[in-house]
């Protein structure tokens, strides 16, 4: 009369000589992607997701995970609400193998308890030393201090700034924020810079008092730690006061669409930033945007489609491994992630190194700037994948 | 009991902006009587209930209720010690049912708490019991029987006028405060809640302070009489010496009533 | 004493057809057998869901059970007494916020250590309604002061401050990812997923499980004590506070006070809330206390009824139900691709439309719903009453058997409360 | 020019207030209506001007014509438009706006000039508005508002005036000012349909008057005949003093003793 | 620091008109529009979408029509049917309105930052030495000149006191010949006009465009709206330039307000108003509720 024991999935089921569990039926395995489809991340999440549908639609063609299992997903929003992430993980959780996609960092956070208690590999879509520090936990871009670092590093480089500079900065509240902070700080020391910080809110659009603040302050350029709304509100002021300033910005600061506002010229000139996924423009970046173009009939708007793409290859290359290993269950998944520690992604990403916990699993990237011809509105300006001797350990 | 009457009102002022509402107020209620106050619209005799009941502070001047000084008290306070009013604007809870408006006056009597009344403690739950007795009681007395349960603002006007009454019965006042209680009622009606109110006071050594615009009532009822005209009292006696009173006649009788054609 | 007798008169102007029925004042809608019966049914229910369902509706009932007790407490305030407050976020956020630290253990975090007192999860829960309620006590001067939109307002403040004290007090609340919720733990009974769990019928009792329980068991005490209240001298104070509060003062209530003790006891309801919430979430993270969350408070009880402790139930089920049955259904529908839509758009748009269509349809709520429907069973035995006697002209009393009178009026009447916006009794009543 | 028929309403699903009740008020006559309280006096005004919905009524039969239209299919606004206007029971004058708002949402029909005319008018009527002018409402003492709610309705230029109560809370005084000015308004061509309990006046301002029992009318005629009737002197004006009359509703077999409990 | 007033002020003007919005619908109504920010984002989109297409002033045109259009069905299909229910279940009724606004508007704007081509861009000049973007000044002006007008009608034409006298007991409004569907039909009308208004500058420079986080910045408007009174139109004025200018400054002395935890600016017009209505409970230029018996 009663349900059956929680859960419902036949455990420990052998099918061929692989051991499966939660997550796949017959020969399908279920990957979560919970992202933000109706909230300020919907058109991110949505890019994401396409990538990783891209993917994965290719390797079911040519036979699926380890020559047998196709993979399908289970698709839930959370419209950026902490309490749906976390309820809408509880119900997905017994269907899925893995979180392919979780996106938001507080989101991830809050589920990542479960998530280990779980033994669900998940790839969130952001880069904090907490979620790091976890064996679940697949992070698919170096760490904010190190991005914003290495941004530096490279304007210092190309002499976009000098030592000894003053050096403006707006960062977003929250661990992503605090930790650019952090990195700047880090490189300003390293390089003589005084740093001008100021804090904002995501809710905050008008960059106007901190830009002049740093202004005043003679600042040769402004660092942006925050989101693209904000890193075009900076240019937009840099504009109307007829300055000249170069501006950096960490890897969730700016968005293709930013060239077509008001100080849009601006940012293509002066903006510098890095990018964990190769741009569309160039080697593979442009094989995705080729099959891209093929399935959606036109250019996607940014390059987080290549960002999935990654990811999904690298959790091709886990599931591969956890089915040569003969263990499939979620457990057995996350072993394969630690056996394999280091997953490359057919250079979509750059080498992803996870065997130092709470460390950044890549220290180089492509250093970018805006571009309206571009594909996804990006090109690739460093010379290849960049990195930089100086970056903090 | 003493000779000290029941409620003492001493040189009252209140002000509003430039207009003086009340104006060198003063006046004693003794116990067991009907005192009525009436005079033009605007006079002020609202304005006099609002003062012996909290609503406003007098500027200058003092009120003793069986010795003790109201001026400073809060009105839930002064209702504490036996004071109830009806109001000349009803001020009824419209959506409660007539029932719990009137129980709404038992609330100086009663005692249970947002705690024993929630926990549905013994003590509460008795409380409410007893007093729901005496409030069917009253409203019988008021012939409310048969609206208990209907919520006041279904009521016409004339029964919401007896609601009013009946719930300032139910504070078990020593002193009645009644605002124009018959306002909105006809002849019958009046003489009906006239002869109530001479019972009452007879009965159950109520004091009345009446303020009524129905001179027939007023003079039917009354000991004695406060006339007040621009805040200022004009005229203080018997029935008899105020109807006779040219000022009175003057300021608010206009002819003398006596059925007049009007 | 007094018996008095006046001489009889020849009629009767004034009065009631003798005879009338008082029908029962303080008895809700519905005939008498209604109540028990339902009460019945529904406790069996209840009791018996967590053998059928799975783990995740069970764990939704939880929630909506913490927003339910937590909508109790906020009609208090502002279905009842007409205090409309946005603040319950904030009252939920502490008592959350207190029932962690102090259930909690001290950890090194990546954002820093975290202070965490380690009681038994119990009295953590009871310390963290006490703290919220000591919240509400220090704002209800400033609430007790303020009206209707203004406290509104006001109060929203609180939202934010509450935002801004869970982002930057990081060694108590974790910061802005927020920290892990210690689980629930009674009588030896651990809610976290015990080694063994108890194993009732072939069921095993684990953490959904206990918690749905733990759910019931908390929303029925909360209901309980609120109908309690609403029924009885405070609940009449209440009501008149919200109508007239000068009168209200003039029959004996001390305004002020009961208005800071309602807030109070709302404030005491949401920290309560904002506890079982925490155990819903299993963290608590800034994010969730913020300004939606105080517009589904008011979506919840506007839908359920307002002042209805029943409604406030329903409404909670409707808002925070709805959103996920529909992304749990809505996949079957084919054609959204077709219209670019994905299913969490169509939640969203199917939850806007059902607030709307409820507030078009039945603007007193789903508790008026429920008034209808109960009093439609209940005046089905008698319908035959109200036939009207026609032409019955003549001098007034000259018709003393004034049948038809009579025979009426034992229906209607009765229903406290479901007069959407008629117009008080008298001038001076404004809507807040 | 008014012409209620065979009107019959109910409240929600109480029993019917009004029963059959036909009444006329003739073009430019002054009718009464009497009856003690809840007869159903106001539920036929608010049957009138339509806005029984907002009180959870309806009109279940019969029919309501003014100049031969029917008014229950008009919504307040538009019968208000007809010049058909009432002064409502319990004064509901706005409370936060000030007399002379009031006075000025009343006129508001009537261009500026002669909304100006009709005020000074009613300030003329009643010094005591014009004393109050910059007031507010809420604020006006009870014969205050009265003042001001006729005054208010008198602003509107009506054909038919309809008022429920004028002379609730007013001075003895005032009273007969205010019979004189709704008579003069009736001599001036506006037709007048008066709910009173002062019988009295009621029936010094009116040709004819109608009596409500308990939604039905038991009673109707020419004032002058009316006044006559044992019924009436009884019950509506205040002849208990005579010595033949009998006391009207009773107390008998009433009683209330002292409340046990001291206080 | 005239650099910070100023900008403030600016800021302030811009606020102002969107209160002005909440405003006019609350006297006329009593009720609190919550969706007034989707009126502005669907002017804003519009503006956006046909800028290119009309030229930036046809599009201006088009966006205000198109929020003006979208006030007015609101208000007839949803609002009006259920004009007698309590003033907060058609606050909620407002509520239902939003959620599926923006659901629809923020799905359609996705991850652009849509610009609305205003003819002046980033363009600035400076005052008293520093830098003001032609938009906030265009913002300052315009609000000044629709605000002032809005005092004239209230005092000169009678809709005021309809409005107010509408707003407050329907039914005697009705029985004195108001009609009560024009009153609220043009209430909501004109808050759809300053909606689209406001829209163009909310999105101009110094801030980057149409974004969906352009929902929380109108409610800034919500503290504006309240410490100036919610039924005062200069109220709406003070209010917002009050709120423009707290946030300035505390973002000025972030450093010095730092003890307060970081980011406190946000919170600041929030804690203004709890101390405004703390000492003046009806806003600084609202009307004060007193009651008799
Ligand atoms: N909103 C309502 N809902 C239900 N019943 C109502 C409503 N309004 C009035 N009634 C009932 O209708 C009947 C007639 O009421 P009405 O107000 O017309 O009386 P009235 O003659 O004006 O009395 P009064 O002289 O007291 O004003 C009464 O029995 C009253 O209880
Ligand atoms: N709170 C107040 N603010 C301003 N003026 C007030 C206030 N209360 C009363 N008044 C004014 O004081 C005067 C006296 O009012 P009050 O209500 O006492 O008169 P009243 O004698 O009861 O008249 P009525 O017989 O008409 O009820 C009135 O002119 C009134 O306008
Ligand atoms: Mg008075
Ligand atoms: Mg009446």
């Amino acid at each position: 009369s009663a349900k059956s024991e929680a859960g419902g999935a036949a455990a420990g089921e052998e099918a061929g000589a692989v051991k499966t569990g939660e997550g796949i039926s017959g020969n399908t395995i279920t990957l979560g992607l919970l992202g933000d489809l109706t909230g300020p991340f919907a058109a991110l999440t949505t890019e994401e997701n396409q990538g990783v549908q891209l993917y994965w639609d290719q390797v079911n063609e040519e036979g699926g995970v380890c020559g047998q299992y196709t993979v399908d997903f289970d698709t839930k929003d959370h419209a950026y609400n902490v309490q749906n992430a976390v309820s809408m993980y509880r119900q997905m959780t017994p269907n899925v193998l893995a979180y392919q996609v979780l996106v938001g960092g507080s989101h991830s956070a809050a589920v990542l308890q479960n998530a280990e208690s779980d033994n669900r590999l998940m790839v969130p879509s952001s880069a904090t030393e907490h979620l790091a520090s976890s064996e679940v936990v697949l992070t698919p871009a170096m760490l904010y201090n190190l991005d914003m670092e290495l941004v530096m590093e490279y304007m210092l480089e190309q002499g976009v700034i000098a030592k000894g500079d003053t050096v403006g900065m707006i960062y977003l509240e929250g661990d992503y924020g605090e930790a650019a902070h952090k990195g700047a700080e880090a490189a300003a020391e390293r390089n003589g810079l005084t740093l001008v910080a100021s804090m904002v809110k995501p809710t905050d659009s008008d960059m106007t008092a901190q830009v002049n603040d740093a202004l005043s302050k003679d600042a040769s350029a402004i660092l942006i730690g925050s989101v693209p709304g904000h890193t075009s509100s900076v240019a937009t002021v840099l504009q109307s006061a007829g300055a000249d300033v170069a501006m950096g910005g960490s890897w969730p600061s700016y968005s293709s669409s930013l060239l077509a506002n008001t100080g849009g010229d601006y940012l293509a000139e002066h903006f510098y930033a890095a990018t964990m996924a190769t741009t569309l423009e160039q080697g593979k970046g442009a094989e995705i945007l080729k099959a891209y173009e093929e399935q959606h009939g036109g250019a996607p708007e940014t390059n987080q489609v290549a960002m999935g793409y990654g990811i999904a290859a690298m959790m091709h290359q886990v599931l591969d491994r956890a089915c040569e290993n003969g263990d499939l269950t979620p457990e057995g998944v996350v072993q394969a992630k630690k056996d394999l520690g280091t997953l490359t992604s057919d250079g979509v990403m750059p080498e992803m190194d996870y065997t130092r916990l709470g460390e950044s699993p890549t220290r180089e990237a492509w250093i970018v700037q805006l571009d309206k011809e571009a594909p996804g509105g990006l090109k690739t300006v460093s010379d290849g994948l960049y990195t930089s001797e100086n970056l903090s350990e | 009991m003493s000779r000290q009457p029941l409620l003492e009102v001493r040189d009252a002022e209140v002000r509003f902006g430039a207009v003086k509402a009340l104006d060198g107020v003063s006046f004693s209620v003794a116990e067991g009587t009907i005192h009525s106050v009436i005079g033009p619209n605007g006079a002020g005799k609202s304005t006099l209930l609002n003062v012996l009941s909290g609503v406003y502070r007098t500027h200058r001047g003092s009120v003793h209720f069986r010795g003790e000084d109201l001026t400073r008290l809060r009105p839930d306070r002064i209702t504490r010690l036996g004071m109830g009013r009806a109001f000349q604007n009803l001020a009824l809870s419209g959506e409660q049912t007539v029932l719990d408006n009137l129980m709404l006056g038992r609330q100086s009597l009663t005692r249970s708490g947002f705690l024993t009344c929630g926990l549905g403690w013994p003590s509460a739950r008795r409380e409410e019991a007893r007093h729901r007795e005496r409030v069917e009681e009253i409203a019988a007395f008021l012939d409310l029987d048969e609206h208990l349960g209907s919520p006041v603002g279904e009521l016409s006007y004339g029964s919401q006028k007896r609601v009013e009454i009946a719930r300032a019965l139910a504070m078990e006042p020593s002193l009645l405060l009644l605002d124009e209680p018959v306002a909105g009622m006809n002849a019958g009606e009046k003489r009906y809640i006239a002869s109530l109110l001479k019972l009452l006071t007879s009965s159950l050594d109520l004091t009345i302070l009446l303020v009524e615009h129905d001179m027939e009532m007023v003079m039917s009822l009354s000991d004695r009489i406060t006339v007040l005209d621009f805040g200022r009292p004009i005229a203080d006696g018997t029935p008899e010496q105020i109807q006779q009173d040219p000022a009175v006649i003057g300021a608010y009788l206009g002819t003398v009533q006596e059925d007049a054609d009007v | 004493m007094s018996e008095t007798t006046i001489t009889a008169p020849e009629n009767e102007v004034g009065k009631p057809p003798a005879g009338a029925r008082i029908p029962g004042p303080t008895r809700g809608p519905g005939p008498r057998w209604l109540r028990p019966v339902l009460l019945g049914l529904t406790a069996l229910v209840v009791l018996v869901i967590p053998l059928y369902l799975e783990a995740y509706w069970l764990q939704l009932g939880f929630l909506i059970a913490a927003l339910a007790v937590g909508a109790i407490g906020l009609n208090l305030l502002t279905g009842t007494t007409g205090q409309l407050s946005l603040a319950h976020p904030f009252f939920m956020g502490l008592g959350a916020l207190s029932y962690v630290v102090l259930a909690g253990e001290p950890a090194e975090t990546s954002l820093g250590p975290v202070i965490g007192f380690n009681w038994p999860p119990f009295l953590a829960m009871i310390g963290g309604v006490v703290l919220a309620g000591l919240a509400g006590l220090l704002f209800s001067p400033v609430s007790a002061r303020l009206r209707g939109l203004y406290l509104g307002a006001a109060s929203l403040a609180l939202v934010f401050i509450g935002l801004h004290v869970l982002n930057s007090a990081q060694p108590l609340s974790g910061g802005y990812n927020g920290r892990p919720a210690p689980e629930f733990s009674i009588l030896g009974l651990s809610f976290g997923g015990a080694e063994e769990p108890p194993v009732v019928l072939g069921v095993a009792m684990g953490r959904a499980e206990l918690q749905w329980y733990l759910g019931a068991a908390v929303l029925v005490l909360a209901m309980w004590f609120a109908k309690n209240i609403l029924k009885s001298r405070v609940g009449r104070a209440l009501k008149l506070i919200d109508g007239d509060p000068l009168a209200a003062s003039v029959v004996g209530v001390p305004v002020m006070q009961y208005k800071g003790k309602v807030f109070f006891l709302s404030s005491v309801y949401a920290g309560l809330a904002g506890v079982m919430y925490a155990l819903a979430i299993g963290s608590i993270a800034p994010q969730s206390f913020d300004m939606g969350l105080s517009l589904d408070y008011l979506a919840i009880i506007v839908i359920g009824g307002l002042g209805s402790v029943g409604g406030a139930v329903a409404g909670a089920a409707f808002v925070t139900g709805l959103p996920q049955v529909l992304q749990n259904f809505a996949p079957q529908l084919g054609f959204l691709d077709a219209l670019g839509l994905t299913t969490a758009h169509l939640a969203n748009f199917i939850y806007g439309a059902a607030i709307i269509a409820v507030l078009l349809f039945k603007p007193d709520g789903l508790a008026g719903i429920w008034r209808d429907v109960a009093s439609a069973v209940r005046r089905r035995p008698n319908r035959q009453a109200t036939r009207v006697s026609p032409g019955d002209r003549g001098l007034p009393g000259a018709s003393p058997t004034d049948d038809s009178a009579d025979a009426a009026d034992t229906t209607g009447h009765g229903r406290p409360g479901d007069i959407p916006g008629a117009p008080g009794p008298s001038t001076a009543t404004d809507s807040p | 020019m008014l012409k209620v028929s065979d009107l019959s309403v109910t409240y929600g699903n109480t029993l019917p207030a009004l029963r059959g009740v036909s009444l006329e008020v003739p073009a430019g006559g002054s009718v009464a209506l009497l009856g003690s309280n809840g007869a159903g006096k106001t539920t036929l005004l608010r049957a009138v001007s339509n806005t029984l919905r907002r009180h959870r009524g309806k009109a279940v039969s019969g029919s309501i014509t003014f100049d031969g239209e029917e008014l229950l299919r008009l919504d307040t606004a538009a019968i208000v438009g007809r010049n058909v206007v009432q002064v409502p029971e319990g004064r509901r004058i706005f409370g936060r706006l000030t007399v002379e708002e009031n006075l000025r949402v009343g006129g508001m029909r009537s261009g500026g000039r002669e909304a100006a005319r009709a005020r000074d008018h009613v300030y003329e009527l009643f010094p005591r508005l014009k004393e109050r002018r910059t007031q507010r409402g809420q604020l006006l003492s009870g014969g205050e508002q009265q003042m001001l709610a006729i005054g208010r309705a008198l602003m509107a230029g009506p054909r038919l005036l309809m008022l429920d109560e004028p002379s609730l809370g007013l001075a003895p005084k005032i009273v007969s000012q205010v019979a004189e000015v709704v008579r003069a308004i009736n001599a001036a061509g506006t037709a007048i349909l008066i709910i009173e309990q002062n019988a009295n006046m009621a029936l010094g301002v009116a040709d004819y008057a109608y009596v409500l029992e308990r939604g039905q009318v038991s009673l109707d005629g020419d004032s002058a005949r009316l006044k006559q009737t044992d019924e009436i002197k009884h019950l509506y004006l205040g002849h208990s003093s005579d010595e033949g009359g009998a006391p009207a509703p009773s107390l008998v077999g009433k009683s209330l003793g002292p409340w046990k409990e001291g206080r | 620091m005239s650099e910070t007033l100023i900008t403030g002020l600016s800021l302030g003007a811009v606020y102002a008109l969107v209160a002005l919005g909440f405003v006019v619908v609350f006297k006329a109504s009593e009720v609190l529009n919550f969706a007034h920010g989707s009126f502005v984002i669907a002017g804003a989109y519009v503006t956006a979408r046909t800028h290119e297409l009309l030229g930036f002033y046809g599009a201006v045109l088009a966006g205000i029509a198109a929020a003006a259009v979208l006030a007015l069905v609101v208000e007839r299909l949803l609002v009006r049917p259920i004009r007698d229910a309590p003033v907060i279940s058609l606050a909620i009724m407002t509520i239902g309105v939003e959620v599926i606004l923006n659901t629809e508007l923020i799905r359609r704007i996705g991850v652009d930052i849509m610009p609305l081509g205003q003819p002046w861009g980033a363009d600035a000049v400076s005052i008293l030495g520093s830098n003001v973007p032609v938009n906030r000044i265009v913002a300052v002006i315009v609000a000044v000149i629709v605000i002032g007008a809005f005092l004239l009608v209230f005092r000169f034409s009678p809709w005021g006191v309809a409005m107010r006298a509408a707003a407050e007991d329907r039914e005697t409004a009705e029985l004195l010949g108001l009609n009560l569907g024009r009153i609220s039909m043009v209430a909501w009308l004109i808050a759809g006009i300053l909606a689209g208004v406001a829209a163009i500058f909310l999105t101009g420079a110094p801030t980057p465009g149409l974004a969906p986080t352009l929902a929380a910045v109108v409610l800034r408007a919500f503290p504006a709206a309240l410490i100036g009174g919610l039924d005062s139109v200069p109220g709406a004025l003070v209010g917002g330039l009050i709120v423009g200018m707290t946030e300035a400054y505390a973002v000025a002395f972030q450093s010095e307000l730092e003890f307060l935890g970081r980011g406190i600016g946000e919170v600041m017009p929030f804690l203004v108003m709890i101390i405004v209505l703390v000492i003046r409970p009806q806003g600084l230029f609202g009307r004060k509720e007193t009651a008799r018996v």
